[in-house]
């Protein structure tokens, strides 16, 4: 162990090959880049977490505990824009896919390291633009914009936290397109594309929402600012425009974007299952092409957000049959997982933990998904706590929880330390009972008629809410340990090597942390993906 | 290198087109066709960008991968476009409550307001209509003032 | 490192030139992939307001000068034959011809801007045709006339900032040229600005039916 | 704490026992598949743990008739759920020919309600219990939603065009109605109750008519009137949203507690006491409004004071 740490200390590697901000703020290294976007996205996540903190806080009383109306629609504004546009979106891709998709394939850099630094530069701007909004006096109109609210009526500051939005969806795009042309041109000899890790298929997947769905949002913020700022446009009801265009147009991104945030999460524990069972994914092919499948279909359902908008009933019809089809490819992902485990070498260190969390609680919040589906229970479910409820689970159930268990995975190969796995265990199953308390009486109290963005609330929904609000004190605990070992470890650590997990893929093959030329030599593949056993 | 070089004289030819389509759509315009002229215009601006993708932009002689990229960015292009006007020319299917065709399918009744400020519409004539009562406490009155201003 | 043969122009991150090469040009292809769905979402409030208020988005049309459009959209069917040859000069490494095709190129994108600038917008504006501003026209369907404008002036001017950010990037590969960086080796830049200045041309030949020909002229 | 708690939304109207039916259906299938993978998640973590670091599991690839399986399972269910759902939902969506209709607009942040007698209300509506009602609805400024739980039935106020929902009630009381779409400031406070009568009961109220309102509401359709939400809604004054009862910084730097003599002075002598942080620009309304308008206006900003609803309680 000594030998190793004076190696670690000695031998060159991307963490010490240059010291100073300088060699940080303008590195093209994917690596530092990615530990730059974990930085910032670990920023805005307690941020937003803040914001959760506090809402959670005021809903124990029915009458709000500590804030006036205005001010809690600000919290709960922010809490959307920051978790979504500037942690969830960014999460998985910009961190552990930055990190990990040149390394999987077998390369040295991503095809544009500049434009990936610009990528975090542009992030970067977006959301201070975002921050900005929300200092000098915040911004309340929710995380959708809607039209005429934000156009018109809302008196904060739209322009702001729109223009983050907009500029940070830039970043958004570019790492997609990054990661595409990459995937595409810089594979290792031998790396077929049957080959490739299934996270890499997550990528990808991930990559074609990214470049496909956020144009058309940035074009729809493009035009509520000129709505806002001329006082005439597109969705202004004055001239004949439709509030309901803009709802169109915005959930053509974002309701995508919800699978930017659970796919690369399904990618992450497609490689945990494997290598904490030792043992081959079951169907390899199908978990890859349901990927796929899901990231087109996604751009098909976008109508099931406006079931009771106003939208003509048989779009709702339409939509809602092809939403449907959507539960068949994940329902694929959860049988191939539970299936990998079967006759496997099952061991429980943490991000196996993570992964199993994020199975039972993706399947919980893909199962209240039918409900929203469905035409009939949507129209009483729709914009109610239930709906809070069900995308909680995926994209904090979900997402977020494959996230942990992503930056467990590869935090040896990351920082070349291991942390404290018992600690680590323990946070798992903090947070996976934190959040059922938390979000489970969401989804009741939602049956029960609670609508969303409520700042006050009729008292017989009040044992709910305090339920739900003692469960996120439980899960904020569970958040905090996780941030507390980690840099811990990042000093403290005892030294990881290569690869502490036995697990297969090119990225274990090379040092922790990895040279900045990632590897000596570019690799050659000579075997599938997931070679447990061989 | 494993591009293509393309004689001047391609590029030549299809400039010459392209302004000869050009000249073609302007001058189609001034020729009634009915509902054909805006199909007959399309048509030739599709044709158009299609000589531009193909040859200027070397399409042709380029790998198949990136005539998949175009063709999947047409192919959302025309997800957003259908589904979105599936909504749109559906939505007067639903059967429209009597006495209220008038506001409801027309959307001239909108009245606006000075600059700045949101505008309202006229009162559906139903709510005139029903409203048996002195004039001081029909909504009618209660309708017409500035609303909250933007910005 | 892989022993880089051609010097310089192969950046650390590739085995050859011909990755490098082909994976700028699917980079490139993708960005514009984001492009047709950055217009796209005009395009498709366009289609259903079009078609909602047909005879308000005729009347905004007949506003329109369909010969100054016209001119326009031959001026930039012309910057993209100069940008096609420049194109093809760099592939086969002639320097002043290079030059010569980019000037000209910028040029042309320059009167572009310049037409719409003076003849078109001055003139909408002098007219009263600008939502926001100073919009007065008064005839009959005034609202989808006004809607209209909001669409024209979105999108001409969505499009004439494309242009502007084209002819700044044209302005640093002439800068580059005239260094002579440029060669049959290295030419990735100028063929996917190249690819760039092609996609806007396109847009505008899909803006000028779409904007100045509704509902016909006859 | 858990006066009111229950489990399930009252049903009253007539399409609510149909929609609990599909819920609870669904309900089952969530359970019923849950419950599968866990167990199997759990059994499998403990069959098959692992017992020595140099144990090597046999490898599977996968299996075709099992992928089939459960692409097809899941397929034939949702297609049940859909079918279901959707022939439910059309039904639910077209109101019987002899509906009755009342107007509804929605405005920031208040229901306006018109009976087609002619009678109105605001925040509240009375209907008559065991008869369909159609309600034709349209918002004057952003997007609202009407939305009654224990009927199960919502639909979005969208502004520029009309939106309908329908139900029949089919018990008598009080139920909530809620805004469900995101409209502002006040979204939480813009909610009113349904109150389902006797149809003998309801002719009675309808007879009554207007003057059945209370201040509050007569304060609330003058506030209006005034277009005091023009200053007091937009952050130009002052807002009044919970004001009532509490103290009030002014720009001298005193502090006083803004009851009902103060908000009358404010109303008739705006400059005498300006608050901290906002202009002298409120006109005086002296001579527009009666004594009692005043009562009514102050009844009205009580009424909109979260704090005043806890006391009453």
């Amino acid at each position: 162990m000594a030998t190793a740490a004076v190696d670690l200390d000695t031998r060159v590697h991307y963490l010490n090959a240059g010291y100073g901000i300088k060699s940080w703020l303008l590195t093209t290294d994917h690596k530092r880049i990615a530990i730059l976007y974990m930085a910032s996205i670990t920023f805005f996540f307690l941020v937003g977490g803040i914001a959760a903190v506090l809402i959670r806080i005021h809903l124990i009383e029915p009458n709000g505990a500590i804030f006036e109306p205005g001010t809690y629609n600000k919290l709960f504004s922010m809490h959307g824009i920051f978790m979504v546009f500037f942690f969830m979106i960014p999460s998985i891709p910009a961190v552990l896919g930055n990190f990990l998709v040149p390394m999987m394939i077998g390369a040295r850099d991503l095809a544009f390291p500049k434009l990936n630094l610009l990528s975090w530069y542009i992030f970067m701007v977006g959301g201070c633009l975002a921050l900005y909004a929300v200092i000098w006096g915040g911004v309340d109109t929710g995380w959708t914009f809607y039209t005429p609210l934000s156009t018109t009526y809302a008196n904060t500051n739209v322009l702001s936290a729109a223009l983050g939005v907009f500029v940070s969806g830039f970043s958004s795009i570019l790492t997609g397109l990054n990661f595409v042309v990459t995937i595409h041109k810089m594979r290792a000899p031998g790396m077929t594309w049957f080959r490739m890790p299934l996270f890499l298929w997550a990528m990808y997947a991930t990559s074609i929402i990214q470049i496909l769905g956020t144009p058309v949002v940035a074009i729809t913020l493009v035009l509520v600012a000129l709505e806002r700022l001329f006082h005439v446009g597109v969705f202004d009801p004055a001239v004949g425009g439709d509030p309901i265009l803009f709802q169109h147009l915005f959930w053509f991104y974002s309701h995508p974007a919800v699978y930017i945030m659970i796919l690369p999460s399904m990618g992450v524990v497609s490689e945990l299952v494997t290598c904490f069972s030792k043992k081959r994914i079951f169907g390899y092919s199908f978990i890859a092409f349901s990927s796929v499948a899901i990231a087109v279909i996604s751009f098909l359902v976008w109508g099931h957000h406006m079931f009771v908008s106003g939208q003509s009933i048989y779009a709702g019809i339409v939509f809602s049959a092809l939403s449907f089809l959507v539960a068949i490819p994940s329902a694929i992902k959860v049988f191939n997982w539970t299936a990998t485990l079967y006759k496997g070498s099952v061991s429980y260190q943490a991000p196996m933990l993570y992964a199993l969390g994020f199975i039972g609680l993706f399947t919980m919040g893909g199962l209240t998904g039918l409900f929203l589906a469905t035409l009939a229970t949507d129209t009483h479910l729709h914009d109610t706590y239930f709906v809070v409820g069900h995308f909680h689970y995926i994209m904090v159930g979900g997402a977020v929880m494959g996230y942990l268990g992503g930056i467990h995975f590869w935090w040896p190969k990351i920082t070349g330390r291991l942390y404290p796995d018992g600690w680590a265990r323990l946070a798992a199953a903090i947070i996976f009972i934190g959040f059922n308390l938390t979000f489970f009486p969401q989804y009741m109290v939602g049956y029960l008629g609670m609508p969303r963005r409520y700042a006050i609330y009729p008292p017989e929904f009040q044992v709910l809410n305090v339920m739900s609000s003692a469960g996120a004190s439980i899960l904020a605990v569970g958040y905090a340990i996780p941030l507390v070992y980690l840099i811990w470890s990042m000093r403290y650590g005892p030294v990881a090597g290569p690869n502490p997990w036995g697990a297969k893929g090119l990225e274990w093959e090379t040092p922790s942390p990895p040279p900045t030329e990632n590897f000596e030599e570019i690799p050659v593949v000579r075997e599938e993906a997931y070679a447990y056993g061989e | 290198m494993p591009d293509h070089v393309v004689p001047k004289k391609i590029y030549f030819a299809i400039f010459a087109s392209l302004l000869a389509l050009t000249g073609l759509t302007t001058g189609m315009a001034y020729v009634n066709l009915g509902p054909w002229n805006t199909i007959v215009a399309l048509i030739i601006a599709c044709c158009k960008a299609t000589l531009v993708a193909l040859f200027f932009m070397h399409l042709r002689w380029s790998p198949r991968v990136m005539r998949v990229v175009l063709l999947s960015a047409l192919l959302w292009l025309a997800i957003l476009i259908s589904l979105t006007t599936t909504d749109f020319f559906s939505r007067d299917w639903i059967p429209i409550p009597e006495g209220w065709e008038s506001s409801l399918l027309r959307r001239e009744n909108f009245n606006r307001n000075p600059r700045g400020q949101p505008a309202t519409w006229r009162e559906p004539q139903s709510f005139a209509r029903n409203a048996g009562r002195d004039a001081s406490t029909n909504l009618e009155v209660l309708t017409p003032r500035a609303g909250t201003s933007g910005s | 490192m892989a022993d880089s043969h051609a010097g310089s122009a192969l950046a650390h991150q590739f085995e050859d030139l011909e990755q490098q090469h082909d994976a700028a040009d699917l980079g490139m292809w993708i960005f514009l992939a984001t492009e047709v769905m950055f217009f796209g979402g005009l395009f498709a409030g366009y289609t259903i307001y079009r078609n909602l208020y047909e005879p308000g988005f005729a009347a905004g049309s007949h506003m329109l000068n369909v010969t100054i459009g016209a001119i326009n959209t031959a001026v930039l069917i012309c910057s993209s034959l100069t940008m096609a040859l420049a194109v093809r000069a760099a592939q086969i490494g002639k320097r002043s011809s290079l030059l010569t095709c980019l000037i000209l190129t910028i040029m042309l994108g320059l009167a572009f801007i310049l037409i719409k600038l003076t003849l078109e917008w001055r003139h909408d504006y002098l007219e009263g045709f600008v939502p926001g501003l100073n919009f007065t026209f008064a005839g009959p369907n005034a609202k989808s006339v006004e809607l209209f404008f909001c669409f024209y002036f979105t999108m001409t001017g969505v499009h004439a900032l494309h242009m502007v950010v084209g002819v700044g990037v044209l302005g640093v590969l002439l800068a580059q040229a005239w260094k002579g960086r440029f060669g049959p080796e290295r030419y990735n830049a100028v063929e996917t600005a190249g690819l760039y200045w092609h996609f806007v041309d396109i847009v505008w030949i899909f803006l000028f039916p779409l904007l100045y020909l509704i509902g016909g002229r006859y | 704490m858990w006066q009111g708690f229950q489990i399930r939304p009252d049903q009253a109207s007539t399409i609510a026992q149909g929609v609990d039916y599909l819920y609870y259906f669904l309900t089952a299938i969530d359970l019923f598949f849950t419950a599968v993978i866990f167990l199997t998640i759990f059994y499998f973590a403990l069959r098959y743990r692992r017992r020595s670091e140099q144990e090597q599991p046999q490898q599977i690839e996968g299996s075709l008739p099992l992928e089939i399986a459960w692409t097809l399972i899941p397929l034939g269910l949702v297609v049940i759920v859909f079918l279901w759902g959707t022939s439910l939902f059309i039904r639910n969506s077209r109101p019987p020919a002899a509906s009755t209709e009342i107007f509804v607009v929605g405005k920031q942040w208040m229901w306006k309600i018109q009976h087609p007698e002619g009678v109105e209300e605001i925040n509240e509506l009375h209907v008559p219990v065991n008869r369909p009602i159609k309600l034709t609805m349209t918002s004057e400024d952003v997007i609202h939603d009407f939305a009654v739980p224990a009927f199960r039935v919502k639909k979005d106020v969208v502004p520029g065009m009309y939106t309908t929902e329908w139900f029949q009630a089919t018990k008598t009381g009080r139920f909530h109605m809620f805004c469900d779409q995101y409209c502002g400031t006040n979204h939480s406070l813009m909610k009113g109750e349904v109150i389902v009568m006797e149809p003998t009961e309801y002719e009675q109220w309808l007879s009554g008519g207007i003057r059945g309102e209370t201040m509050a509401q007569a304060g609330a359709k003058l506030y209006d009137q005034l277009a005091c939400i023009t200053c007091h809604g937009t952050g130009k004054g002052p807002p009044l949203v919970g004001v009532y009862g509490k103290p009030v910084k002014l720009s001298d730097g005193s502090t006083v507690i803004a009851d009902d003599a103060y908000l009358r002075e404010s109303v008739l002598y705006p400059s005498a006491k300006i608050v901290q942080g906002y202009g002298p620009i409120m006109p005086t309304f002296k001579g527009q409004v009666t004594e009692e308008q005043l009562l009514q206006l102050i009844a009205y900003i009580k009424s909109l004071s979260p704090q005043e609803g806890k006391a009453s309680k």
